[in-house]
């Protein structure tokens, strides 16, 4: 089975034999990943976790280090994880610090992967890496449209999806689900709610 | 800049024989249509038109398009016992089922059981995704091979149970 | 070379050329005189008015009939059927669509100049069907009139049309519009001077600007001129499906990027007004091509079957009628192969960019125009007759048109391919950039350009 | 013309650009995207791309929903390409939980994807021609497309929006005439590439439109972060069946066709290519299609996948799409991102356009393939 193929996650040396929870997935301390030894040597505790999960390579970096940490990714000696694949953001109103920022990184050379994750507080602002991927420009605004998170040093910092003005960050936990922005929609579209005894049928009067 | 042009490749760049091998299979098609059949929605000849709605198309026979109600065959009662399991797996909440106790005979014996009373169906926001005939236990919700919807208002769209267990009039057309 | 040689090379100069072609003499003008209306007035006002009448409502329901061909044409060559509903296949589906679009509402946008808006469109369509009195659509009495400088005039009406387009794209106040009306002046300009300068070839041998006389040459002749020039007629046809905005020259009115160009703000009755000078101009410059290139009216044959139908006297009337209606036939007949190459063309090729649309042009279309006027100019001096001023004396030129034998037509035919020849030596020479058929070579340059500039923008990024 | 005393007209002959804005409805952005262009002339000076126009919080509603019901909102994400949509979302569910596929299940998907695939580049041709003004190849290759669409219509129930997959397989096995079907397809499929690259690929018009515009660099496209094929077409033989396998792929026999300059026309050919090559797979698939069942055997009644989050990416026809998937342990996600593909990609339009004629902007956005589904989500 290719589910979980060493080859593109984790190379093969590199994962223990992972110990099957039950009801659990397999979670392992990356103790003699080869990525995550080199960078616990240059960054030492700045690098709080790595684990293995479900074959995936994932380390947990402080925000303050965030952008050392993937600038020496992308052009650090032979690592070159040039393809950054996604930028996001997951949301744990209960957890401090409530935010935690995601990258997924790959390398189209060595095909390897890994996933940078860091915790960052509500307000505060994290470090743009526009200038280390191009393309995380439309991500980090996404991710600001979504979550409200400030990226320093992005050039263009303003609303993707939503309109200008709009108010909140529907990705945050807070943000109902259904939740109708209907002053918004009256004031800039000029659509006003129909009257409770609307006629839908549809039918033209003369 | 120097690079090599043969003969052949000036002549043919001159007589336009790149644009004239295209204006080639375009006539190719035309001429074929005038002279071939067309049975419709065939692949293999030149005009792959079907005359909808003179031509009816066949769907396939898992086909999801307009939802009714079964009941059943024998006893001509609703197949539904208002489990209310369609309503809750639909990813955009366009079912909703109403239900009540009632006292119901099954031979001398007198038990409360839950049936239906309403069901309603809003094919408006229907997705058609399959979900609810997908987890309905009795086989009773079913997503028919009828695929035109279409009403002349938006109150039409929503159907009520005498609806889905009736299913829609059809109007179909001939050649 | 000398006298005596050009003399010694010139067989057919003993043979006598032959008799004109007959033409029919009876006209229905006597019809309408023998019903006591004055001679003059009969000539001049009654008989042009029923032919003009007759002409625009012929016309015009052709152009009506053009659309729906086109759709099914376009439908056949996409593989579906087309108009199928309204009628036996969908025959009756043009007046369907007229119906429609005189029901529409006339929309004037706001900020629009609203009397250039409203003019535009009749502009255009007048210029287009004022040109169909000068089309000689048959023989004798099929035509309306028949000036001596036809052909000239056809070209300086047609070039008003242009104006209805420039002036609809500015007045519709709207960003797409102008840009369709910028694109299709520029246009438009340009390939009328290749269009003018492929009419000069087949006026060499013609030697009349008239439009009747220009058919009669070639049956004089026994020759359409698309066999002496035929590098004038690809430039000719060419350039006339960029002059009628057809594709892949149709930039004005591209509706992948300009959605509609110059008519996107019109709707309902004066939207078809252009759709109307399109058709209509689609006609005008293929029967323009039918007439000077393919012979017009006549064709090999014509005499013998209407003799077989009304007998040998040209001067009766029946031979008149079915003479003149037969050449129409013709006439119509040839207008609608070259129509149909347009509609088979436009449904098969992408759409070329402006700027290549301008290189096309002036680079390619002018040049060869160019050169083909010079070369045939000179092969046909060579040609004539040593006492008309020439050296070979292959042709031969009479007060009825050309007279050649078969050795002329068969140098003529030679000299063609010495102009293919040359014309492709001068494009290469003038079009060395954009003359490569080799594509890997081409992309290499182009990559090597763009990588270039795309360096110099990052270090203007960088700083 | 700056004077001491402007005038009104000196003012009008100074600006020398316009804006010209495109979209959101216009016949060339392929849906809701508005392109906002900077022209000198018909030059184009700036590009700002305003997107959302559809944006339905798809993110935010998967939050709220069970498992299952989240596949159809996948199909109609990058709704031409439903199929591979599912895909993504139910492998990795399916990773997450450790469910083991019956091969017959797997063989189905990849056979299904692969048909998608080729609908996907069909529809990607046809619009794309469409968009240089090649009308004709507009038709032929929806003609294509629709026998695909007849297949996924007797497989799935569905046309466009399959809903083809379930957690822990298929919901049904394949049809009695699937295989003839599929086969029948197959053995008309090549011949008609041929045909379009009859009238296309040495057209001169089409050569005129498509060569050396919008050059990207491997390594500006890598930077980029684009995927799929626009990528390939820069030179770089990434595609994720082969980088990352997923389901069975690592047992066919295909080649990863790439470009060499990184223009319009490489970008064409790739997925010309791609096409041939998704044709070869699915035969491989049909002719090696084991029997068995399509549902794994131990896939719970509620699922619930163990708290803990997984990234899986497919290869889509638009490039790398994947999901982040956060599980919390309940029956419905604690957090699901969409790696767009189309999101991502449409970002280099701006690279590529700016010098170009406004042309030329329509073929790059053709070029690029985006799907204002999933950009948009």
């Amino acid at each position: 089975m290719t589910k979980d193929d060493p080859n593109n996650e984790a190379s093969s040396e590199s994962r223990p034999t992972a110990k099957k929870a039950k009801g659990g997935i397999d979670v392992v301390e990356a103790t003699d990943d080869r990525l995550v030894e080199r960078l616990r040597e240059r960054f030492g505790d700045a690098i709080h976790s790595a684990v293995i999960m479900v074959g995936q390579r994932v380390v947990v970096v402080a925000v303050d280090s965030l952008a050392e940490v993937l600038t020496y990714l992308k052009s650090g000696d032979e690592l070159k994880f040039d393809l950054l694949l996604d930028v996001t953001a997951v949301h744990r109103p209960a957890e401090t610090p409530p935010f935690e920022l995601v990258y997924q990184l790959c390398s189209t050379s060595t095909l390897e992967r890994v996933r940078i994750k860091s915790g960052i507080e509500d307000g505060a602002s994290a470090q743009s890496v526009t200038g280390i991927w191009r393309t995380a420009n439309w991500l980090e605004r996404e991710c600001f449209d979504m979550f409200g998170i400030v990226f320093e040093g992005h050039p263009d910092l303003r609303r993707i999806l939503l309109p200008e003005g709009w108010e909140g960050h529907p990705l945050r936990k807070e943000y109902p689900v259904e939740f109708r922005e209907n002053r918004w929609v009256a004031d800039t579209l000029n659509i006003h709610a129909l009257p409770d005894d609307a006629d839908f049928s549809g039918k033209v009067e003369i | 800049m120097s690079e090599r042009r043969s003969i052949g490749s000036v002549l043919s760049r001159l007589l336009l024989v790149d644009l004239f091998k295209g204006l080639a299979v375009t006539l190719r098609y035309n001429a074929r249509a005038l002279v071939e059949a067309r049975d419709g929605a065939d692949p293999t000849q030149a005009i792959y038109t079907a005359q909808y709605p003179k031509e009816r198309p066949l769907v396939g026979e898992r086909w999801r398009g307009a939802p009714k109600l079964n009941n059943d065959p024998r006893t001509g009662e609703s197949l539904c016992i208002a489990c209310n399991i369609c309503a809750l797996v639909c990813p955009v909440d366009v079912i909703s089922v109403g239900q009540a106790n009632r006292e119901v005979r099954d031979g001398e014996k007198r038990k409360k059981k839950k049936v239906l009373t309403t069901f309603e169906f809003d094919t408006s926001r229907c997705m058609f995704c399959g979900l609810c005939q997908e987890q309905c236990p009795t086989l009773c919700l079913e997503l028919t091979q009828e695929f035109e919807l279409a009403v002349e208002s938006r109150a039409g769209l929503v159907w009520d149970r005498e609806m889905l267990e009736k299913g829609i009039h059809v109007v179909t057309y001939k050649k | 070379m000398s006298g005596p040689i050009a003399l010694h090379w010139a067989p057919q100069a003993a043979s006598p050329p032959p008799p004109p072609p007959v033409v029919p003499s009876w006209s229905p003008v006597e019809l309408i005189e023998s019903i006591g209306v004055p001679h003059g007035f009969a000539e001049y006002v009654v008989w042009p008015a029923v032919q003009l009448a007759l002409i625009l409502f012929v016309v015009l329901t052709a152009v009506a009939y053009l659309t729906y061909l086109e759709r099914k044409v376009a439908a056949f060559i996409q593989a579906r059927l087309g108009p199928m509903r309204v009628g036996p296949v969908g025959l009756l589906q043009p007046l369907a669509d007229g119906l429609k679009l005189l029901s529409k509402e006339d929309l004037v946008p706001a900020g629009a100049d609203r009397f250039v808006y409203l003019a535009a469109p009749v502009l255009a369509v007048t210029a287009a069907l004022g040109l169909l009195v000068l089309v000689p659509f048959g023989a004798a009495w099929g035509t309306v009139t028949d000036i001596n400088i036809g052909l000239l005039f056809l070209l300086a009406v047609a070039s008003i049309g242009v104006l209805g387009i420039v002036l609809a794209g500015w007045a519709s106040n709207s960003k797409y519009a102008l840009l369709g009306a910028m694109r299709s002046s520029a246009q438009l300009v340009s390939y009328e001077v290749a269009l003018g300068l492929a009419l000069v070839g087949p006026l060499l041998f013609a030697r009349t600007l008239s439009m009747q006389e220009i058919v009669e040459s070639q049956r004089f002749t026994g020759l359409w001129w698309v066999a002496v020039q035929p590098l004038a007629f690809v430039v000719y046809f060419i350039g006339s499906l960029a002059e009628t905005n057809r594709a892949p020259f149709d930039l004005p009115e591209s509706e992948s990027e300009l959605v509609a160009g110059f008519h996107v703000e019109y709707s309902g009755f004066r939207w078809s007004l252009f759709f109307m000078a399109e058709y209509a101009n689609i006609i005008i410059t293929s029967a323009i091509a039918a007439t000077v290139f393919l012979g017009g009216w006549s064709m090999p044959g014509l005499e013998t079957a209407v003799s077989w139908i009304a007998g040998t006297d040209a001067t009766t009337p029946l031979y008149s009628t079915a003479f003149t209606l037969l050449s129409i036939g013709v006439f119509a007949g040839k207008v609608l192969v070259l129509v149909y190459v347009v509609m088979w063309v436009r449904w098969t090729l992408p759409r070329y960019r402006y700027d290549q649309l301008m290189d096309l042009g002036w680079r390619w279309l002018i040049p060869v125009s160019l050169a083909n006027i010079l070369i045939s100019a000179f092969a046909f001096l060579v040609a004539m007759r040593p006492d008309q001023g020439g050296l070979l004396g292959l042709v031969e030129v009479t007060k009825n048109g050309l007279w050649m034998g078969w050795a002329g037509t068969a140098y003529f035919l030679l000299v063609n391919l010495a102009t293919f020849a040359m014309a492709a030596w001068l494009l290469a020479k003038l079009n060395k950039t954009a003359w490569s058929t080799d594509l890997h070579a081409l992309r290499r340059v182009e990559a090597l350009r763009r990588a270039g500039r795309l360096a110099t923008a990052e270090e203007a990024r960088a700083e | 013309m700056a004077s001491d005393t402007p005038s009104a007209a000196a003012h009008v002959f100074e600006q020398t650009e316009m804006l010209l804005n495109m979209g959101p409805q216009h016949p060339s952005t392929h849906g809701v995207l508005r392109v906002l262009l900077k022209l000198d002339g018909e030059t184009v000076v700036d590009l700002d791309c305003d997107i959302g126009y559809l944006h339905r919080g798809v993110e935010k509603i998967c939050e709220h929903d069970t498992y299952p019901m989240i596949t159809p909102y996948f199909d109609r994400l990058d709704y031409v390409a439903a199929v591979n949509g599912d895909l993504v979302y139910v492998e990795a569910v399916e990773r997450l939980m450790g469910v083991e596929l019956p091969r017959r299940a797997e063989y189905l998907r990849v056979i299904l994807a692969e048909l998608q695939r080729i609908a996907s580049h069909l529809l990607w041709l046809a619009t794309h021609a469409l968009d240089i003004g090649a009308a004709t190849i507009f038709l032929y290759a929806f003609r294509e497309r629709e026998e695909i669409l007849k297949i996924f219509e007797n497989f799935t129930g569905a046309r466009l929006t399959a809903h083809a997959f379930r957690i822990g397989g298929l919901q049904w096995d394949a049809n009695p005439e699937f295989v003839r079907d599929v086969l029948a397809f197959l053995d008309i499929l090549p011949g008609r590439i041929d045909e379009y690259e009859t009238i296309l690929s040495e057209n001169r018009i089409w050569l005129a439109r498509t060569v050396g515009i919008g050059v990207l660099t491997a390594a500006d496209a890598i930077d980029t972060g684009l995927t799929g094929p626009v990528l390939r077409g820069s030179g770089v033989a990434y595609d994720v069946r082969r980088a990352a396998p997923y389901s069975v792929y690592p047992e066919f026999d295909f080649e990863i066709p790439t470009g060499d300059t990184g223009d319009t026309y490489d970008r064409y050919l790739v997925r010309m290519q791609e096409l041939r090559q998704s044709v070869r797979i699915v035969r491989q698939a049909i002719e090696g299609l084991p029997e068995g069942s399509v549902m794994a055997a131990r896939v719970p009644r509620v699922i619930k996948p163990p708290a803990g989050e997984v990234f899986h990416t497919n290869e889509s026809p638009k490039g790398e799409i994947g999901v982040y998937l956060v599980s919390d342990g309940t029956n419905t996600p604690y957090r699901l991102r969409v790696r767009p593909p189309c999101f991502v990609n449409l970002q280099a339009l701006k690279q590529l356009a700016v010098g170009h004629l406004v042309a030329d902007v329509v073929a790059l956005i053709g070029t690029i393939d985006i799907v204002l589904g999933e950009v948009d989500r």
